[in-house]
């Protein structure tokens, strides 16, 4: 009975607990209800994912409305595979989590911390589920408030200028993303994406749906952090709570880059004539530079923290790059990287979550000798690491050997990206291999010669559950490298619909 | 009576750019926030005036009218006032923990603290 | 529109970018909040001129009173004066310019002000005020787009408001400790001591406020009015009851556990009611499923969640105020 | 009778205009800030009034005029008690009244 309603149960779990947790006062109850919620979430998805395997689509009319006029939900792979990134971060973040986040808030704070934390649940699958392009917005802003307040639940004071940056940025993106429907909506007279795309050819070489797709670009590119506007995020990952970076780190940037491949694909591309051209014209420089500056400056960073959020704008670029060469195999490798990289990253930031249980910071120095203290850990943070550099045999590999054999297709241009393809990874060779370096090798760090940090050896903080959660992302980041068929084929179909228009 | 027309979609555009200026160029924070409020409210204008319809009144049936300016618009920015309002008071409250960690609501000085 | 009322309309645009100027060049911040007041009845006055009286009153409520207070109350506790930069941003005029000039440039494609063959008139319109009529049976259209056809959307808005609640106190706290409710009331804090007429003259419009907020609650369907503008004025009469009288009473009042209460019972009224659609065979958020007569069952449903919403609002604004009021007095 | 009520009318609304428009100047020119205040209460009370009471004339026995009513009932309470309030706490905030000499020197404050 509940089967033709899940795309909506999606959204109503988390967004139904989420007033609830924040009632809840005695200690770990709210991280209770909102692990229950993230993973009742969890299980939908999964459900959702094997039902859209096989170009099928699942849509939902909310309120019983027809779709022009009212609004409609509409999971097809692309949406499957988001939800099962976006469910799947926030439920290993809450299990692994519980520890490091009791250390890091005052209990005053618990319940509104977690039921922020279910908000941008909700926000990220009601952007994955929606087919309105006004509705996306709501649930952009649910997302974003939400985010707002997780990160700014860091400990450090600079969590909070780097939050003000944040909702600066990501307030005008969604802002110059509402001006960009506004106009779509002028001169299309509808909001629904399916709508949008049939009436758009009318219009399409009007200035107004010009001067749209270009504020939907850059809005949404804001949100992404595509390169060069990517400044707000290296802070607002660094100074969060480790546990919200994981979540977010995972996610976030990937569901803006959803809304805009979408967008671009579905409606703007196939309508406005040149739009193909301008959008890889114009985000594929933007992709090579997001690569190769993030990897660089990743490459000199020494705080662990702004490292992996440097070569999170990295990836985003491998992602743009991939989308950007405007076919289906450089769509399929796209799609596929933001799966792969969310296993990795979010891998990562866990670890760094752990090791920050017992280290008193977590600057490269600060984390030496972890390796000795704590291997198991540090193994699945190598194994996260090697995906993300992009070793054979793990996840990480296999988006970008697709991301190679779909930039070779385009001949001369191709083999200059795989250049580019290439030396970014050695350069992920080496920020890896510092951090790895630092951990083995590098004396353990000695707390009492460091002025501005306290002395922290609080094993009590270190549950058992935090190494388990590592190691089942650890060991599906090499299973997904293997016997990857779920993902691959959603990721595949994905890419078809994408170019293919809307089924 | 054309130009007339577009005139609100170019007040909309110098509104937008307005407060637009006032979030990048301006270091204080509070200035920046009041720039977003702006910035928002030029954003409602424009959907407000596509809207509009000549000789149509308020969507409120049953006065006798039959021709109404179009509800969707208004609906939607009635969404996104209270959107616009929420970013403020979050925003507010970062503010004001800014000022208590750093005293001060100064980017440039800020930024002058945060750097190692 | 006539073209009386376009010239009408184009003078105060014409004085709102004068204003927004202003805004954006003076150096006190408290001239430039209350400038926003200024411009934001400007604005309101706009929108009643472009037939969007549901807008213009909610762009009253909110702009002109709740961000005001807002922006006041964080001004109170920051500086009201803004430093001078050390030069000329020419980079950001030069970038603003450019992008102003490229929107002007896309409005000459635009359909003119009022056109009725433009798709946004053409397309969903008459089906939204048809189906109003024989749907829903209920004079406001725009009550009933917002609250049935696009529900899914206004749910998400109330959950921005709540977000919004939820990350105040998260970063400010809940402001009752620091006003220690119990303690005695202490003479600082006892509002404007100072201001005997102002101080009976509220008290004597407080219920007029409530009834008023009242009014546009449940009339809403008829005229412009519904939850969000009825959670907004509500809040003003309490906010106002809480300057006149102090923070310590008007917690006295409505405590902090009945406006968190409020906050979350608000959201989880209009949750049941989309759950109770699905529950009685129908979609999320269905309401004609609710009475045997499906008109009658929409009507209930409009009613229900503008009602959540209401309360949301009114309990997320006053929680917001207390928060930001609290931080002061500790 | 239709033509008396609307002169009347126009009458109120002219006076009204007139007023509010002095008021302005008066804001604009007055030396400081509590004559200032005496300026502006002329748009609140002669300025408001007059035009309310002409638009009610217009409006005829209808909703629009009993809320108009209320509008002005509302406006009588409150904008003398806003004066009271704005003028109360300037003075407690510490500003003197100028009299005299000092007339010419709030003129240079005021243009500054």
């Amino acid at each position: 009975m509940l089967a033709p309603h899940l795309p909506m149960l999606q959204v109503v779990v988390p967004l139904l607990m989420a007033p609830f947790v924040v009632l809840l006062r005695p200690r770990g109850l709210a991280w209770a209800a909102a692990t229950m919620a993230s993973l009742m979430a969890f299980a939908i998805a999964i459900v959702l994912a094997l039902s859209v395997v096989g170009d099928a689509t699942l849509t939902y009319r909310v309120g019983g409305w027809m779709a022009p006029y009212g609004i409609e939900l509409r999971v097809d792979a692309f949406g499957a595979l988001l939800l099962l990134v976006i469910t799947g971060a926030s439920s290993m973040a809450l299990l692994g989590g519980q520890r490091s986040l009791e250390r890091a808030l005052p209990p005053t704070r618990e319940p509104y911390y977690f039921s922020a934390w279910l908000l941008a649940l909700t926000g990220f699958v009601g952007i994955a589920v929606s087919a309105d392009a006004f509705n996306i917005f709501v649930f952009m802003e649910v997302s974003s408030l939400a985010s707002y307040v997780l990160i700014a639940g860091g400990p450090d004071r600079r969590a909070l200028s780097a939050v003000f940056k944040y909702l600066i940025m990501g307030t005008v993106g969604a802002t110059f993303y509402l001006v960009g429907i506004g106009l779509v909506y002028m001169m299309t007279g509808t909001l629904n994406l399916a709508d949008m795309a049939g009436r758009i050819e009318a219009v399409a070489d009007t200035r107004p749906m010009i001067v749209a797709a270009g504020f939907i670009t850059v809005g949404l590119a804001l949100k992404a952090a595509i390169f060069p506007l990517h400044i707000w995020l290296p802070n607002a990952y660094a100074y969060a709570p480790h546990v919200t970076t994981a979540f977010l780190a995972a996610c976030a940037t990937k569901v803006a880059l959803y809304v805009l491949l979408r967008f671009d694909f579905l409606i703007l591309q196939q309508h406005l004539s040149g739009h193909a051209f301008q959008f890889a014209g114009y985000l594929m420089p933007l992709a090579v530079l997001g690569i190769l500056v993030g990897s660089g400056v990743a490459m000199f960073e020494r705080d662990l923290k702004r490292l992996l959020a440097f070569s999170s704008v990295a990836q985003i670029g491998y992602m743009l790059l991939g989308a950007s060469l405007v076919s289906v195999s450089g769509l399929h490798a796209a799609i596929l990287h933001m799966f792969n990289h969310a296993l990795a990253k979010g891998g990562l930031f866990l670890a760094v979550a752990a090791f920050a249980a017992v280290t008193s910071g977590w600057r490269l120095e600060q984390i030496g000798g972890i390796a000795r203290t704590m291997p198991w850990t540090f193994a699945a943070f190598v194994v996260c690491g090697l995906s993300l550099i992009g070793v054979p045999g793990t996840a990480g590999f296999l988006s970008k050997w697709y991301l190679v054999t779909a930039a070779l297709e385009h001949g001369a241009l191709g083999i200059a990206l795989v250049c580019v393809i290439l030396l970014s990874s050695l350069m992920a060779v080496a920020y890896v291999w510092r951090m790895v370096e630092s951990a083995c090798f590098a004396p353990d760090f000695d707390a009492e010669t460091d002025a501005d940090s306290t002395p922290n050896r609080d094993f009590a903080a270190f549950s058992h559950l935090l190494p388990t959660i590592l190691w089942i992302v650890a060991l599906a980041n090499l299973y997904f490298g293997l016997a990857n068929a779920l993902p691959l084929e959603l990721a595949k179909s994905a890419a078809r619909t994408l170019l293919g228009g809307l089924p | 009576m054309d130009i007339l027309g577009l005139y609100h979609y170019w007040v909309f555009a110098v509104l937008l750019m307005t407060g637009f200026y006032a979030i990048v160029a301006k270091p204080n924070l509070i200035k920046k926030l009041i720039g977003l409020s702006l910035f928002q409210s030029a954003v409602f204008l424009c959907y407000i005036t596509f809207g509009k319809l000549a000789g149509g009144t308020a969507p409120i049936v049953g006065k006798g009218a039959e021709l109404f300016s179009s509800p969707l618009p208004q609906v939607l920015i009635l969404t996104a006032i209270v959107v616009s309002i929420s970013t403020t008071a979050l925003g507010l409250a970062l503010v004001l923990r800014i000022k208590e960690a750093y005293g001060s609501i100064e980017e440039d000085e800020i930024q002058e603290q945060d750097a190692p | 529109m006539s073209t009386i009322t376009l010239l009408f309309s184009i003078f105060l645009l014409t004085l709102l970018m004068i204003t927004t100027m202003a805004i954006v060049r003076t150096r006190n911040l408290f001239v430039a909040v209350m400038l926003m007041g200024i411009a934001s009845l400007l604005i309101a006055a706009s929108f009643f001129l472009l037939d969007a009286a549901d807008v213009a009153l909610t762009e009253a409520a909110v702009g002109a009173g709740i961000s005001t207070v807002l922006f006041l109350g964080a001004l109170a506790l920051t500086s009201e004066r803004e430093r001078s930069p050390s030069s000329l941003p020419l980079l950001s005029l030069g970038i603003v310019a450019i992008v102003a000039l490229i929107v002007i440039y896309a409005t000459f494609d635009q359909p003119p002000l009022g056109s009725p063959s433009a798709p946004v008139q053409a397309h969903l319109t008459p089906w939204y005020i048809e189906s109003t009529r024989e749907l829903i049976d209920i004079p406001n259209v725009v009550t009933a787009v917002l609250a049935s056809f696009r529900g899914y959307d206004t749910l998400g808005e109330v959950i921005v408001v709540f977000t919004a609640g939820v990350g105040v106190l998260f970063l400010l706290g809940t402001g009752a400790s620091a006003s220690a409710a119990g303690a005695p009331l202490s003479e600082d804090n006892a509002g404007l001591r100072h201001y005997l007429i102002p101080r009976i003259l509220g008290r004597l419009l407080i219920p007029f406020i409530l009834l008023l907020g009242f009014y546009v609650q449940f009339h809403g369907e008829y005229s412009p009015g519904g939850g969000f503008q009825a959670g907004a004025i509500v809040a003003a009469s309490i906010i106002l009851y809480s300057l006149l009288e102090g923070e310590q009473r008007a917690l006295l009042v409505i405590p902090q556990g009945v406006l968190l209460a409020m906050m979350v019972g608000g959201v989880l009224l209009y949750g049941a009611v989309g759950v109770a659609g699905l529950v009685l065979g129908g979609n999320f958020l269905d309401y004609s499923v609710l009475d045997s007569d499906p008109v009658k069952g929409q009507q209930w449903g409009i009613l229900l969640i503008e009602i959540g919403i209401g309360i949301t609002v009114a309990g997320v604004l006053i929680s917001i105020f207390h928060a930001f009021a609290s931080r002061g007095a500790a | 009778m239709n033509i008396a009520i609307d002169i009347a009318s126009w009458v109120l609304l002219t006076l009204g205009g007139v007023n509010l428009l002095i008021g302005g100047i008066g804001v604009l020119r007055m030396p400081d800030f509590y004559t200032r205040m005496h300026a502006a209460s002329l748009t609140d009370s002669m300025g408001a009034i007059l035009v309310i009471l002409g638009i009610m004339l217009q409006a005829g026995l209808s909703l629009a005029t009993v809320k108009l009513g209320a509008i002005l009932a509302f406006l009588l309470l409150t904008s003398p008690t806003a004066a009271n309030a704005l003028a109360v706490s300037a003075l407690l905030a510490g500003m003197k009244p100028r009299t005299g000499d000092a007339v010419q020197r709030t003129n240079h404050e005021a243009d500054a």
